[in-house]
């Protein structure tokens, strides 16, 4: 039975499985299912500062090994987060982890002012990189001069953790990474979804309201592996791995790659006990290996 | 009442082909069954299938209690009904379940009137059996494009009055379900209509039945990435924004509904 | 039997299904299980000015319904092509397309002036997006003014035909398409493949000798459909879509989003007939939805 | 001498466990096989398995040109070869063949040695025999983990002497192939060296018979994408640069290659 506990900046989670933001709900809809505070941590749907009333059904579409969604950041906005969710947060022991949306420079701010007094939030978690709304969102994550921006002005009025969520959809991952590291962020979560398409050609329609979505699962892997990879090589500040991980052998190869944690996304839409599964997997592979504990994995790549 | 969900593998102890492209199974499990209810539904995994990537919801077709049975009208479509619909008695499917809200019973003494169109009769089964239970009474109307793809009629026709309707006229009425004279007299014979079947069938239904001043609940079929609330992909726009048809549904009453289109 | 004849600039195709360059061989890999000839047109395997040997051993990886390659280019360089290959390529009535690569703008020149003299090749492709070699590739095709110098340059050599092929791994894709058709490209054809990796968790090791590589086949279909989609509502030269292509609805999908023309890549390695059964499938499908040509159906996407 | 590659529906006629993680396929095909060469390998779909996406390459391990069968002993590893490696007598598989190069056939009256580890002993059967039928005679010397993975013996024992080895000496001599007796007569004994397992055994295989001036022919097993020559992914160093296995092997006299590590 090895070590499992990570640090992310001043964050120790028992174990470096957390679950994706968007695709674990706020942790009740699981709780049938496993036992949310044997997590290293969860990250719950992204909330901004009004309420949203998301994007136009069809918001799916099922690919090879994937799917894509246009959800569009639904969510009753800050106040009622703060109001009737949070409180019901309070019962998880494992750490919970805000993520942070909005499509203005101030809006991120006045998410970030409110969840920085919420005690049980120990984290936030950025996202500049929803491929799903029309304005801010992706655009800021594309860009290491609107990067740095958001992330300054958050910084600013966050006092605890805070991680950057980046966009997969840039030429150089590492640059924009380096600009938010610079901007005062403590860590970096990537891969969000790469921005895709698919269309029924019996009706001749794009499969999704908003014709493009955004892709996500085990088709992406290879992508995100790469990307943390890169990441990995360039900052600092701790990273997270996050895209398509299905299995314990999955989450290793973030490790491996250089993450000190990951987060389980649409694994867990097909088997939600996905999670649980994959911590017991990677202490497992400790054992067989001989580490004494993960950290001993993170990074371990052997390249010569 | 919240029943607890589980992930559930079921063992095919039936497989029953209807025709062409329907199939029911009926499953057993080695633990208890949780209590299903009419209107909710199952996430079933297509297993190893290469070409299917999430699970498949399917209705409740039919649950017995005693017997620890449930079973599944399975249309096949594409290539996840076509797996899980190919399954054979000794096989086992993984299945998430119950999931989603229910139709709600009549009172007691109460007639209520079921429609279905095509494998929208899934559910029907069993929410004949409830509504018997419940001390109510039914009359059934299910349509189709012919008379091969009118399903189950001998097990309906023994919970109720079966009326049907054919597109092509091959049985019952011809047209569709709407075009049935029982339609025009719903504030006259039935406290409330239920329904299930392609959008624009529900709709029509829906549209009657408001116009007759009976409460009509709907059973929509938005696709699904997770089936339990998670991934918000299933909505549909109602009079309170947007609601997840996976959780808040299946089940709507159509006054609630913004169709969308 | 609808009309399927394309067109790409002066290049007139008998269907719009062509091959992936680096997946069809020269096309002779594939007389034994299909009649060549019957394809719109194939695409050849890179030729560079210099013998090139590639990278090492292992350059390949499977992955979620995709695989990872980094053969770098391996060839014999454009005087073998000219003398030992090319006169075998006559054979074929098809079109044939050379898929031109180098690592500096001399050396895409080079090979592009020789193929000019060449009869029989109708087109060249310009590879400005290979991400598997250390020196240019990639790297021209992911920055515009890189890729507008390569295609300018080759422009004053090249007389017929010239495509020039882009690379996903890019933050705005359109951007890149508008550089080089502004700078004489005749027409587009998009995607490469994206960059990705993959790791044995056993070993501990890259699976590719380069440790990162190539990402083909139908996981990155969103990612290509959106990318051909984007690029053809951008410029008005021909856009040839690729990436992921496995079936004829897979081909559909991007006629809609506005493709001329696709090529098909790793499909090959798994069906060696699947071109025919996709020329065929897309010719039913024209008949079912009542399209009397193949032009009718390309960028017939309904968005409204 | 060019036989056409023809992608081919096989049919399983008889599955035979040879132990836990290895199995014989015998399959047939309803129109004539093309001729099959000792050395020669299919590329097989694991069909509709999730998990797999490329075809897996398994060598021929017997052919049969009256009976109109070819047969493959398939190591189970991971999904590709669990899916082809359960298949059962009545379900079919589909492949491309016949692959790739094959042995040199030694001539009249010589004698050979063929060296085998663990499932490389998949192509040893059909050589034997092709050795025979060419006139010329071999001993086979084989070496596995453990007795239960020596496989094929009583087969291989019909056409030549067999040595075998096992690690943990449970039967036969203990330690690798190179460790038996014979590995140091190659002179004396034989004309030419066959060898096929894993790549550090081979190694060792053709270090002793180059020390020994003794002919060498490996058969490889690198990773492949296409396995007709289109993707170049399978390439191995040898003396003229790379070579793709597929099309150029995936035999080789040991001393043209430059074996990576
Ligand atoms: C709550 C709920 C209950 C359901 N109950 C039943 C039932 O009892 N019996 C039954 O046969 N079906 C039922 N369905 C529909 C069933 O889930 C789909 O037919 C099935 O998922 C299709 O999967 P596939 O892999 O076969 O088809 P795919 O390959 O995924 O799709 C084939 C075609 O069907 C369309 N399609 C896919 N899913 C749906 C959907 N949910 N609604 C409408 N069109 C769709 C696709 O757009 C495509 O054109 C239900 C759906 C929901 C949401
Ligand atoms: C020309 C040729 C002939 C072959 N003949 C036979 C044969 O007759 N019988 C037989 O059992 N096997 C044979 N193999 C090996 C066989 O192809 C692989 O074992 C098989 O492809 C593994 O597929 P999988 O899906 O089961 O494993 P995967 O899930 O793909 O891999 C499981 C593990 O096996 C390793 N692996 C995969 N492919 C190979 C490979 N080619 N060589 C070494 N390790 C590999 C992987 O790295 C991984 O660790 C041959 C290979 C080649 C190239
Ligand atoms: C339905 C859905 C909703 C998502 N919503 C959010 C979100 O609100 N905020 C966010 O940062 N990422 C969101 N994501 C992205 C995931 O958190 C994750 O980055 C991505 O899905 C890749 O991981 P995966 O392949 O494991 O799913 C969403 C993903 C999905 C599939
Ligand atoms: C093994 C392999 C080799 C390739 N070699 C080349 C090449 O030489 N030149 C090139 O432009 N593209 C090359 N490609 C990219 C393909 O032409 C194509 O753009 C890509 O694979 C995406 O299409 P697909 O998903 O249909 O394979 C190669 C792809 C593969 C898989
Ligand atoms: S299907 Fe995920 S919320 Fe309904
Ligand atoms: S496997 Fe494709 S060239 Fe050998």
């Amino acid at each position: 039975m090895a070590q499992l506990t990570v640090t992310i900046d001043r964050l120790t989670l028992n174990n470096p499985v957390m679950t994706a933001s968007g695709t674990f709900g706020y942790g009740f809809e699981f709780d049938d299912f496993i036992d949310v505070n044997a997590l290293g941590g969860i990250v719950v749907k992204a909330t901004t500062e009004e309420h949203r009333e998301g994007n136009k059904y069809p918001r799916m579409a099922e690919t090879s090994q994937g799917m894509l969604n246009a959800v569009g950041l639904q969510n009753k906005g800050i106040a009622y987060f703060r109001n009737a969710i949070y409180p019901a947060l309070r019962k998880y022991t494992t750490k919970v982890i805000a993520n942070v949306s909005g499509s203005t420079i101030d809006s991120y701010v006045a998410v970030a002012e409110i969840m920085n007094e919420l005690d049980h939030i120990s984290a936030i978690e950025l996202n500049i990189s929803c491929p799903n709304v029309k304005e801010g969102g992706m655009a800021f994550g594309t860009r290491c001069s609107s990067a740095a921006e958001v992330t300054k002005a958050v910084r600013k009025v966050y006092a605890k953790t805070l991680i950057v969520k980046l966009s997969p959809n840039v030429t150089t991952i590492g640059d924009i990474a380096l600009a938010v590291e610079d901007s005062g962020a403590d860590a970096v979560s990537l891969i969000n979804t790469l921005l895709g398409m698919a269309i029924d050609v019996n009706s001749r329609k794009p499969k999704l309201s908003t014709i493009t979505g955004g892709l996500s699962g085990p088709a992406i892997k290879p992508v995100a592996l790469r990307m943390v990879w890169q990441v990995a090589r360039t900052v600092k500040i701790p990273v997270i791995g996050i895209g398509g991980i299905a299995s314990a052998s999955d989450a290793i190869e973030f490790l491996l790659a250089g993450a000190s944690a990951v987060q389980v996304g649409t694994a867990n839409f097909i088997n939600p006990g996905i999670t649980i599964e994959i911590i017991e997997g990677i202490n497992q592979y400790l054992d067989i290996q001989g580490f004494a504990s993960v950290n001993d994995c993170i990074g371990a790549l052997i390249t010569e | 009442m919240h029943t607890k969900k589980q992930i559930l593998d079921l063992q095919v102890i039936k497989h029953t082909s209807l025709n062409n492209h329907h199939v029911v199974l009926t499953c057993t499990s080695e633990k208890k069954l949780p209590k299903l209810l009419a209107g909710q539904f199952a996430e079933i995994s297509a297993g190893d299938t290469a070409g299917t990537f999430l699970r498949r919801p399917f209705s409740i077709h039919d649950y017995n209690m005693e017997m620890n049975t449930v079973s599944f009208l399975i249309q096949i479509k594409g290539n996840g009904s076509a797996s899980i619909g190919s399954l054979q008695p000794g096989e086992s499917m993984n299945v998430i379940l119950p999931l989603g809200n229910s139709f709600c019973m009549p009172a007691e003494g109460e007639k209520v009137l079921l429609t279905g169109g095509g494998c929208g009769v899934a559910p029907l089964l069993l929410l004949a059996k409830s509504v018997i239970a419940a001390g109510a009474s039914c009359d059934i109307l299910i349509g189709a494009r012919d008379e091969e793809n009118l399903m189950e009629t001998e097990e309906l026709s023994e919970l109720g009055t079966l009326f049907t309707t054919t597109e092509d006229g091959s049985e019952g009425i011809k047209g569709f379900v709407t075009d049935h004279p029982v339609m025009q007299e719903l504030k006259e014979k039935y406290s409330k209509v239920y329904s299930c079947g392609p959008d624009p069938m529900m709709k029509a239904v829906a549209t009657i039945a408001e116009e007759s001043g009976v409460d009509c609940e709907v059973s929509l079929e938005n696709t699904m990435a997770c089936g339990i609330g998670a991934c918000l992909c299933c909505v549909t726009e109602t009079t309170e924004g947007h609601k997840c048809v996976c959780t808040d549904g299946p089940v709507f009453n159509s006054k609630t509904l913004q169709w969308h289109n």
